[in-house]
């Protein structure tokens, strides 16, 4: 930059030297410059990679992504019916939704020309072909440099192979809490896993409070779809994991681990505060339920809670059904099971164990005592091959060797053993004898055979992988023929090669490979092909249920043809427990609408719970300022000052329903179908049993915030649209605040 | 659109062959899109190729752009720029935020549909509309003024009503304008 | 004195819709005939409330919305914003992404110079200049778009580093706007910075003294041109500003003219630096991953952080109560105190022609008043 | 010893203030927490005595479950290159303003950000010559960055959003509609 400013004649002429240079301008449009490779231009969303998981809607700032609905489309397990749509009048094409998109279907292409006057066609459906059909390069599009999913799982330290070999001890240690807080992280709430599991669980809100370490709210959010979350946390089949969208490009989220640490952290005696527990009215009405397994179990806790008198009879010396004789030590402890079942006691359901139906109480009895009966009595009789030789005595059912180790009794283990079948129970009856080898001749020699190929066995991967590390040897897909036995004693099973286990139909008929056959050496065989129920104590009703098939015909409410007479469990619908929970659950839904005439057991909009919330919110009132004036000056201005805040509440919430902006985009329906029961027990929490002594009013003050806490935080969590979003965060803070307050008089 | 087409006598045409070609664009950044204005005004993209300059004053202005949000405030002082500039007007909606609020979609300062307060004659999609973006919209205004369609104009007049009161609404009382509205819309026998 | 020269003194407000006036903007004068007695700014007209959004939004989701605030040189905001959160949380950020930064931060620089010493110069009307300016802006706005993604709003530093790393060539593009800009400013003097006409017209223009300087918190290239060397590169330094070296050009007059020859300076000071990095630059990654945004809390605590602008200081004070939204986010635009007071002052006894240049010159960005 | 130019700073001021807690947070961040009284008297020292010339900002946060405004003033020492954050807290008024004292006779920048604190919180700070509105000049409501004000709630209740009716989901509705 030259000093010298005192300006020269001939100055002006330098201007001559830009007669030469191409002009600056680009000639738009007659001569269009290409944007970048990179330009965040409009969005393109690939519809069939897309699963509908909502973390674009969730993670976009400006809330432009809107999760449609789209008719026709049928949610399966790991994809919902809904897709992204994109509001142009909200989005700023920051691309955090490419950065986030778990299956890297939505990416931006490089067009940015759209001008017009009709402001409908700003609200885009972004597909593949872009929003003007017009195919674009794509642009921006989601790249490893910063790919905001945490995709690895957080490692579960498990037992090694020579440390388990020999003992029953858990091979699973669980989680601290740094770990679970960190495992818990990685969630995105999408909600794809509650539609998959049978039971509904909720499970994105007991992770977040598992990450928000809110340990009593993770067990409370638990608790209101599985009473058994301790073995539902060690044995589960986990369906939702694999739905998980995380699982998409990475590992899923390890809910089931994550479930046991919850209910691992919180102590047995907590359990009754943690749940709010109190049977609000009892209906005198009494139900009997046969066997105690999962679905019964289930089925009495719910019933329970919502005031029925309930028996369980037991054929066992103690409760628990097959997640006791039918699951080894090593995979579900018994006192984690005990933990379950002593908590269901607890709330008032009488387990009478050593009872059998049909032997010692008559199955007439049950129906002129008991206003309904509910059987859950599973599976326990073993199904034989039939092969020859299978009268031999050296061949067992997998079941009954299963129930008599529960049982510490003695069982024969030979060297060397031959295990039939491929599924979950074939595995813990061969490994638990891979055990008892180790100990009495310290080395294992099993063999299981499965009609199945290795990759379509029923077992879990995780199940067979262990196995084979204990030393289990596996011949899959292969049939068993016949069991050869020489002078007395079982040399071994001879097997053909299985071409097909099913036939066009997908009915079981097998067909095998005469010529390909196999001895399989082993002095005992043990069947575990499948187990049938043994439904003999029903006597003079055998003929009167109605069948479907080899099984009752149930309505919805697993109702059998005879009106008193419901069916829950394996009896009904398998295979794993947590089946068992929800069917035993479902039942008793249907049992009190049976007996309660009630008639909408589901509230599914939003304004079906929200005037339950503001009747909660109207009762708080009124029963609170029955006490207005009773006590110390401090307590009675903290009640003045509620009964203002509760109207304020009231008031934001009716302003906010009937505000025409939330209207237009509240999508009525909730992010899933809620239990009325439970909001009802909510509402009547609020009627204060009257006290005099301020000490009982303050406690009663506290669990009915805490109640009310509760509920707000359900609201938010079930409304899937965001303008009410922030209000139900603002009414459980206000919640909090009163409750930290109460609290703190409480201590006084 | 089809009572826009009404009849037009001819004078009207050659009158819309003329000022499509020389419009005026108010000098007015009323947003945060308008740091996209001086690329297209001047070297690099060179609006004035249709014809279109900026002007200062709204009495001469044509074209009314709302480059982006308005906060109350400014949504004031566009509204009486708005009422000063003369018919045939056109006002040109920037970026998201005019639609539907925006990434300001839940600020307690900011208008959230612009059409509620004056009458919009195109939208253009971005945040921020890149200038090839602009002058695209400027030609299609071009050929809407052309085909006689760029009416939008005439709805202040026509429901003016709803105008006032929205913007009463939110400016929670009157705004004293200059204009007598109900007298310029006899004027043009609307 | 007769009737007609009798001078009495008026109100005239200018603004908001004013080409004198850069932005959305108004003043309330106090004239007598064309000498300003008092002035007092209007502001307000660009405020969206920032601050309030941001405490509702997610800490990721705010990496959208801070470089919205000062549009004519966004990045000081997104570094801001990631930086202050690495201070409070204690995240690593891998060398290559502060280089990266560095060269963010630059050419940012670069442009906001070029807008503004285009926009001084136009207000003495002299709109080819501007015109050259604006149409050489407009190539470093390509090198973002190829960087980044965006034009002008760039989204690409956050938390832990930037979005993307360099796309293939993009050095070698850098290099050649580099040396274009640099070509060019031989032009740039000719036509302009030392063109009689300008300088008179610019110097004397809105004097700040180096002692008002300092009491009226002036900062930036306005603070240097008053003969005080204060550079937050170089005093405060940050990312890698302390293994580029550059120099800070300084100029005692404090008026109109050495404002625009500290810009002047600093555009080549701004070039050599963009070279360095360019050359000096290491591989690596360039993002030290945060944890699900969704689920990402920071822990407690506050940071002051501090850039320098072409405006000026530019700074962010962050609290964080340990949650997922950020508790209170104060953001320091270099304007608030350029584009108000110091503006007030320098117009209180100036005329009325020089009004817009006055505040030209000084580079006053209102919506960073406003927020 | 880490940090050397910072300690010597805190001793130096330790000992005229004995009772605000100094901290170095890292280099060239000092914070200090002291008694909203002695506020004054800190500010005069540091431009006179201790040559802390540049005030960069008065910032406010609003600690509604404390009941409690926190103020931080960020002096900066342009030959030391030390920045001081000075926190207060003030007693939060839930209805009208709190108040303070200002420093703009000391600083003309705080006559920004006081008059702005007044306006975003409800801090009046007496002897402050302009406490008027300046940015919120057309806002009738409360000080919007309150704590227990929800902006979001206020833009639902006042202002209008758009519903779309797009063609293609029309379209997707007919379809839906056909094979239901």
């Amino acid at each position: 930059m030259s000093e010298n400013n005192k300006g020269s004649i001939l100055k002006p002429f330098r201007a001559l030297k830009f007669i030469g240079e191409k002009p600056v301008t680009i000639r738009t449009p007659f001569e269009n410059r290409p944007t970048a490779p990179r330009y965040r231009g409009f969005h393109v969303n690939d519809q069939e990679k897309c699963i509908g998981c909502g973390t674009c809607a969730e993670i976009c700032d400006n809330d432009a992504i809107r999760m449609i609905e789209i008719p026709g489309l049928e949610p399966e397990v790991g994809s919902s019916n809904l897709r992204p749509a994109i509001d142009y009048g909200r989005c700023c094409w920051c691309a955090l939704c490419v950065d986030v998109c778990t299956t890297n279907s939505l990416n931006m292409t490089q067009e940015y020309t759209h001008v017009s006057e009709d402001l409908n066609t700003f609200f885009m459906f972004p597909d593949t072909e872009g929003i003007h059909k017009t195919d674009f390069p794509l642009g921006y599009q989601a790249s490893d440099d910063s790919n905001f999913l945490d995709l690895e799982r957080v490692e579960m330290e498990e037992l090694s192979p020579e440390e388990r070999g020999d003992s029953f001890i858990e091979i699973v240690k669980g989680y601290s809490k740094e770990q679970a807080i960190a495992e818990a992280s990685r969630c995105v709430a999408c909600g794809l896993c509650t539609d998959t599991c049978p039971a509904h669980m909720n499970i994105p809100e007991y992770i977040e409070a598992i990450w928000d370490d809110n340990l009593s709210e993770a067990g409370r959010q638990i608790y209101k779809t599985n009473p058994l979350p301790e073995v539902c946390g060690r044995v589960c089949t986990h369906k939702c994991e694999t739905a998980c969208s995380i699982g998409q490009r990475g590992e899923p989220i390890a809910i089931r681990w994550l479930k046991r640490y919850a209910m691992d952290a919180i102590p047995a005696e907590q359990y009754g505060d943690v749940n709010n527990f109190r049977v609000v009215k009892p209906l005198g009405k009494s139900v009997a339920i046969v066997g105690s397994g999962p679905a019964g179990l289930s089925a009495a806790y719910y019933l329970r809670l919502m005031g029925y008198d309930i028996t369980i009879f037991e054929k066992y010396p103690e409760p628990g059904g097959m997640m006791r004789y039918g699951i080894p030590e090593y995979r579900l402890p018994y006192d984690a099971l005990d933990k379950d079942i002593n908590y269901i006691e607890e709330v008032g359901v009488e387990i009478k164990c050593n009872t059998t139906i049909g032997k010692d109480i008559p199955f007439e009895d049950l129906h002129r005592n008991f206003d309904s009966v509910l059987i859950a009595t599973g599976f326990h009789v073993g199904r034989s091959t039939r092969v020859p030789g299978t009268d031999h005595k050296d061949v067992f059912q997998s079941i009954d060797l299963l129930s008599k180790i529960t049982r510490g009794e003695e069982i024969q283990v030979d060297e060397k053993i031959v295990v039939i079948g491929g599924g979950n129970v074939a595995m813990d009856i061969a490994r638990s004898l891979a055990r008892k080898q180790k100990v009495k001749y310290g080395k294992v020699n099993i063999i299981v055979t499965s009609l199945e190929t290795r990759d379509i066995m029923p077992a879990d991967d995780e199940e067979i992988e262990e196995a084979t590390e204990e030393g289990c040897v596996f011949y899959p897909g292969r049939g068993p023929v016949e069991i050869v036995i020489e002078d007395g004693k079982i040399k071994g099973l001879k097997t053909n090669r299985c071409l097909s286990v099913f036939d066009e139909q997908h009915r079981f008929s097998p067909k095998f490979d005469e010529n390909d056959i196999k001895l399989l050496e082993g002095t005992m065989i043990v069947e575990s092909i499948g187990q049938g129920p043994d439904m003999s104590y029903l006597d003079t009703y055998t003929d009167k249920i109605e069948m479907d098939g080899r099984r009752f015909k149930v309505n919805e409410f697993y109702q059998t043809s005879i009106e008193w007479l419901f069916a829950a469990g394996d009896i009904i619908k398998g295979p794993d427990v947590i089946n068992g929970i929800a069917v035993g659950h479902k039942a008793a839904l249907g049992i009190d609408k049976m007996l309660e005439n009630k008639k909408d057991l589901f509230y599914n909009t939003i304004f079906d719970v929200l005037d339950k919330s503001l009747k909660f919110e109207e009762g708080c009132r009124k029963s609170s300022s029955k006490f207005a004036g009773k006590f110390s000056p401090v307590v009675n201005n903290m009640i003045t000052d509620l009964t203002v805040k509760s109207k304020d509440l009231e008031e934001r919430i009716k302003k906010l329903i009937q505000n025409e902006n939330v209207l237009i985009h509240l999508d009525k329906k909730l992010k899933r179908p809620q239990e009325a029961g439970y909001f009802e027990r909510c509402i009547a929490e609020e009627a204060l049993a009257d006290t005099t002594s301020e000490k009982d009013f303050l406690k009663n003050m506290e669990r009915k915030t805490r109640v009310a806490f509760g509920l707000y935080h359900d609201l938010e969590k079930l409304t899937k649209n965001k303008e009410l979003e922030f209000l139900f965060g603002y009414l459980k803070a206000q919640k909090k605040k009163q409750l930290e307050k109460v609290e703190k008089l409480l201590q006084k | 659109m089809d009572e826009k087409m009404t009849q037009r006598s001819v004078w009207e045409k050659i009158a819309a062959k003329l000022s499509k070609r020389s419009l005026w664009m108010l000098h007015y950044c009323t947003g945060c899109g308008a740091i996209e204005l001086p690329p297209t005004m001047t070297a690099r993209f060179d609006m004035e190729r249709f014809g279109i300059n900026p002007m200062v004053t709204p009495r001469q202005a044509d074209i009314l752009l709302i480059t982006g949000y308005l906060s109350v405030k400014t949504l004031k002082r566009v509204v009486l720029t708005y009422e000063q500039m003369q018919a045939p007007k056109y006002v040109v909606g920037f970026g998201s935020c005019t639609i539907n609020g925006g990434m300001y979609w839940n600020s307690y300062a900011t208008m959230k549909s612009l059409d509620r307060y004056i009458p919009v004659e195109t939208y253009i999609a971005g945040c921020m509309p890149r200038p090839e973006a602009i002058i695209y919209s400027f030609n299609e205004l071009i050929a809407k003024i052309d085909r006689g369609e760029a009416n939008s104009w005439k709805d202040y007049y026509n429901n003016y009503d709803f105008y006032r009161e929205n913007q009463e609404h939110t400016f929670e009382g009157p705004i004293e304008t200059y204009n007598d509205i109900k007298a310029d819309a006899a004027l043009f026998r609307i | 004195m007769s009737k007609i020269d009798e001078v009495r003194d008026y109100e005239l407000f200018i603004g908001p819709n004013h080409p004198g006036i850069s932005g959305n903007f108004s003043f309330k004068m106090k004239l007598q005939g064309d000498k300003i007695l008092s002035a007092k700014t209007d502001a307000g007209y660009l405020h969206r409330g920032f601050e309030k959004l941001m405490e509702e939004r997610l800490f990721i989701q705010n990496i959208a919305i801070v470089c919205r605030i000062c549009v004519p040189d966004p990045d000081p905001n997104e570094n801001n914003y990631a930086r202050a959160i690495e201070e409070i949380a204690g995240i690593e950020v891998p060398e290559r992404a502060k280089w990266i930064r560095t060269l963010v931060l630059e050419l940012s620089r670069l442009a906001s110079y070029l807008f503004g010493i285009g926009g001084h110069v136009a207000t003495t009307g002299l709109y080819a200049f501007s015109n050259w300016t604006i149409a050489d802006r407009d190539r470093i706005m390509e090198l973002f778009e190829e960087l980044t993604g965006g034009r002008v709003y760039h989204i690409y530093q956050l938390p832990g580093g930037v979005r993307r790393d360099f796309p293939d060539g993009f050095e070698r593009r850098v290099l050649e706007v580099m040396d274009y800009i640099e070509s060019r400013l031989g032009d740039y003097d000719d036509l302009a910075i030392n063109n009689a006409l300008f300088i008179k017209r610019a110097t004397g223009i809105g004097v700040i003294t180096k002692e008002q300087a300092i009491k009226w918190g002036v900062t930036g290239p306005n603070l240097r041109a008053c003969g005080v060397a204060a550079d937050v590169r170089k005093d405060d330094p940050y990312e890698v500003y302390d293994k580029v070296d550059f120099e800070i050009p300084t100029r005692t007059e404090g008026d109109a003219y050495a404002r625009t020859i500290v810009r002047r300076k600093e555009i080549e000071q701004s070039i050599s630096i963009v070279r360095q990095i360019i050359d000096k630059i290491p591989a690596g990654p360039v993002w030290n991953k945060i944890p699900n945004p969704l689920k990402w809390k920071v822990p407690a605590g506050d940071a002051y952080v501090r850039t320098e602008s072409s405006k000026g200081e530019y700074a962010y004070y962050m609290v964080s109560d340990g949650g997922r939204n950020p508790y209170r986010v104060h953001v320091r635009g270099a304007s608030t105190t350029h584009g108000v007071h110091v503006l007030e002052n320098l117009l209180a006894g100036s005329r009325i022609e020089d009004a817009s240049q006055i505040m030209f010159s000084l580079d006053a960005c209102p919506p960073e008043v406003d927020r | 010893m880490e940090y050397e130019k910072e300690n010597s700073i805190v001793e130096m001021m330790q000992m005229q203030f004995p009772e605000a807690a100094f901290k170095v947070k890292k280099e060239r961040r000092i914070e200090v927490r002291l008694p909203s009284a002695r506020l004054y008297d800190f500010a005069v020292r540091m431009q006179k005595k201790w040559n802390f010339l540049h005030l960069s900002a008065i910032s406010c946060v609003d600690w509604i479950d404390d009941g409690e405004f926190e103020l931080v003033y960020h002096f900066w020492n342009y030959d030391e290159k030390v920045l001081v954050m000075a926190k207060i807290r003030i007693p939060r008024e839930e209805e009208g303003d709190s108040h303070f004292e200002t420093i703009s006779n000391l600083w003309q920048p705080a006559k920004f950000f006081e008059r702005d604190i007044h306006e975003m919180f409800g801090v009046y700070f007496d002897g402050s010559e302009d406490m008027e509105r300046f940015i919120l000049t057309d806002w009738n409501g409360p000080p919007p960055m309150r704590k227990d004000f929800i902006t979001r709630e206020f833009a639902l209740n006042f202002y209008h959003y758009r519903d779309y009716e797009p063609q293609w989901l029309k379209d997707m509705m007919a379809a839906g509609e056909g094979n239901e």
